[in-house]
This record gives structure tokens, C-alpha cells and sequence, in this order.
């Protein structure tokens, strides 16, 4: 990286962004997944019933924790890295 | 739109890559609802060709609450971004 | 969308198009690896026996019948959304 | 060409885009491909570091027959979209 | 292919070659992630212990053989094809 | 840089490649990793929407096994690489 010069970096700062949405994206629809294969069994009911609201409320936001803490321990160990 | 994509983007090009965001998001949904409900309601037997009565009711509801769980994801994560001022990391929320 | 002039709209579209033939690949390989992982177990015989090309074959009807269902109710949904 | 792409296209853009498409097919077979057999062929516990004769004869056997599932599959899409002249929907048949 | 000019042919090699370097980047981090979860199933540590090192070396060494192996066969079966 | 890339390579845009390929890999790595070490960490009945003691010690414990095994593997295939002059193939290394 340290070899690009400022209108190389100004660039890669773009494909960076394009990038990041679509991390962002990806994200999103991996956690939507994951949550509904793991909540979401009861195919008697055509709509969400309390029991699978509760369980993608609790997944939700353990995906999302576990996902902070995890990108910090990566962060940290790329930059011992550097 | 439904995922909560496109906010005004100025040039074209921005306003091109929202709309192919949107889609990217969009597609990449029908393609896991089809994967995890394919799973959900149809045996790996394969014993006949059709979709049996069953399986397609299985198929309708699945493809129904899968929708429902991108709309309350997205809510929750809403709801996460507003509330409490995430701490920051760039993995805690889904505001863009 | 509805915030793109014609000239976007008329590059949107090509985007468009080669999403749609990269969909068409992933899908088709997609059906491919789920019908030949269901379907085929036997290495005994280097080439396919009957009792896997008979289970093919309902295999990629089955998945095409399923994928256009979901694709419909999909859609709907959408719609009903905007 | 193998997997029926290659359309007539007049500009050379969209030659080099089913060139691409052709490419991306191909590439992504081999990668199913090799998850798909490495599953069916080589157990987990990693005992030895070489492959041993029963897992390289499931191997040859395995890649085998999953071009020819690809033969097959390609074949029964295509009597398909010929046959009984698709209903619509976009998911149902394989003609681009 | 065949149906590319000269021109053409050399806009295709750049494709090609930005597809292989990514190629690589997808095989070396799939190799990783699959080793790793054959190998290392042992949380009381933090850093890996030599029981996981050495079934690391063997699955690496299996998995290159095999793709190898298979990467041979898909190559033969694709010019039979042409 | 961690993952061997960014080789001499003298035009802007060669430039530019080589830093997105890294990028790429770093985060292909993450998302494997992330993937990898919830399964192996997180138990799927989502009791409580908090990460107890236990899971967030697993978490910090995989993630740093996990960037080990990367670590590890680049080093095996690095040997591999230098020591055997590879018979070719296009998927017996890692050289780029």
C-alpha cells in the first residue's frame, strides 16, 4: 500500500468504498440467513410467531457482538502484523 | 426500496452504484431464501418431479417468513443505529 | 430508481444484462453441484449408472419448479413493497 | 464451446463478455467440482499426507462423473426450453 | 474463443489474468479456512498446539495433491470436449 | 504486507490490482474466519442475546488460531513452493 503515490491512493480510496457497501451488503444478508435458518422452523404458520421474533432479536444481536469483538482481535493482530 | 438503499447519491456514477447495490442485495437475498427454504422444505430424496402439495405450501411460507426476517433484521439494526450511538469497530451496525 | 434519468437508466441497463447472465451461470452451477451432491454416491463405475440419471433428472425438475414458486412468491412480495 | 455459450455477439465489448461468462463457468464448475468430490473422497482426518490409491481412483471417478452431470443437466434444460416453451418467470429455463 | 480478433484477444489475457490472481486468492483462503476447521477444534489454547500444527501440514499437503489431481482430470475431460 | 502480494509492479493500475487483491484477501479472510469461528464458538439456540465468558474467550482464542493457520500455510506453501520446483499444473502452488 505504501507504494501508491496520492492519485493512486485517491483510486483505491473509491474501489474501497464500492467495496465497503458491498462488505456491508454481504453482511447484512449472511446475518439474515444465518438467524433464519437457526430461528425459523415452523412452516405450520405463514408469518413469524412470537417464539421466532424473540430468538432473531436474541441471534441478531449476538451475531453482531460476536462479529465487533472478532473484527477488533483481527484488527489488532493485522497491525502487529504491518 | 425496500432495503433502505439509494439515499441521494449527487453523479451518476454514485446513483448507478446504489441502484446496483440495491439489486446486488436483492438477488443475493432471493439466491440464500432459495438456498435455506430449498433446504427447509423439500427431502433430498428426490422420489418424484413434482413439488408435492405439501412442499409447495412448505415453500410459500418459508419464502413469506424469510421475507418477514429481512424487514425485521432491518428494523432491529435500525433500531441498534439510532439508539445507542454504536461505540464505533465498523462491524457494529449497518448504517451506511 | 425512480431517481435515474434516461441516460442512467440506459447504462443501468447494461449493468443489468450482465448480472442477469452472471445469475444464470451461478444458478445453473448451483443446480448442478445440489442435484449431483444429492444424487450421485456411487464410485464404483467411472460413468453416471441409471438409478443416478434417473435421480438427476427429477432432481433439476423438482429444483426448477421450486426456484420458479419461490421466484414468483418472491417477487410478489417485492411488489407489494414498493 | 462446452457449456453452450458464445452467442453471436457483434461488439467486441459483448464478445468479451461471454468470453468472460464462458470463463466464469468454467471456473466456478471447477471450484464445485473439486468441494463437491474433495467431500465425497477424502476423509477428514488428514491420517497421511498423501493421497493413497482408493481416494485417487474415487477422485477420477468422482470428477468424472461430475462432468458428466453437467452434460446431463445442460441436456435436460435444454429439452426443456425446447419442449414445452418456458411459462415465463425468468427462473425456469436456461436460454440467454 | 476462436471468435476473438486480435485486439480482443489481448483485452481477454488482462481479464484472464486478474481472474487467476483472484483465483488464487479464493483457492489459498478456501484451503485455510478448511483446514482449519478440520484441524483445530481446541480452545483451551490460545495459540495453536502441535497436534493442530501437524495435521495442518498434512491437510495442506492433501488438499494440494488432490486439486492438483482433480484440476488434471477437469482439464483432459475440457479438451476431449472441444 | 501479511499476505505476500504487492510485488513490484510498475503501472498505476497493476498498482491499484495488487492492492485490491489484497484487500480481498483480507477480507475473504475475514468473513471465513468470522464464519468459521462462530460456528465453532457460538451454539445455536441463542439463549441470550449477550456473549457470555465462555464464547467470547472461544472467540478471541479462534481468531487468533485462525490468523496463525493463515500464517502457517503461507509458510508451508512458501516451502513448497521454493523447495520442490513445482511439476506445474497451475494448482500445485502458490507463486504468483
Amino acid at each position: 500500500m505504501e507504494a501508491l503515490n496520492a492519485q493512486e491512493q485517491k483510486e483505491f480510496q473509491q474501489v474501497l468504498e464500492r467495496r465497503q457497501m458491498n462488505e456491508y451488503v454481504k453482511m447484512y444478508s449472511n446475518l439474515v440467513q444465518r438467524c433464519f435458518d437457526h430461528c425459523v422452523n415452523d412452516f405450520t404458520s405463514k408469518s413469524l410467531i412470537q417464539k421466532e421474533e424473540a430468538c432473531l432479536n436474541r441471534c441478531v444481536d449476538k451475531f453482531l457482538k460476536g462479529a465487533e469483538r472478532m473484527g477488533q482481535r483481527f484488527q489488532e493482530l493485522n497491525a502487529q502484523q504491518q | 426500496m425496500v432495503f433502505g438503499f439509494g439515499a441521494p447519491g449527487p453523479s451518476s456514477a454514485q446513483k448507478i452504484a446504489a441502484a446496483e447495490a440495491e439489486l446486488e442485495l436483492v438477488s443475493d437475498t432471493f439466491s440464500r431464501l432459495s438456498s435455506s427454504c430449498a433446504k427447509k422444505c423439500i427431502p433430498k430424496d428426490y422420489r418424484e418431479a413434482d413439488l408435492n402439495k405439501g412442499e409447495s405450501v412448505c415453500l410459500d411460507r418459508c419464502v413469506n417468513k424469510f421475507f418477514e426476517t429481512t424487514m425485521k433484521v432491518s428494523e432491529i439494526m435500525q433500531n441498534k443505529a439510532n439508539g445507542q450511538q454504536q461505540s464505533g469497530g465498523g462491524f457494529g451496525g449497518f448504517s451506511m
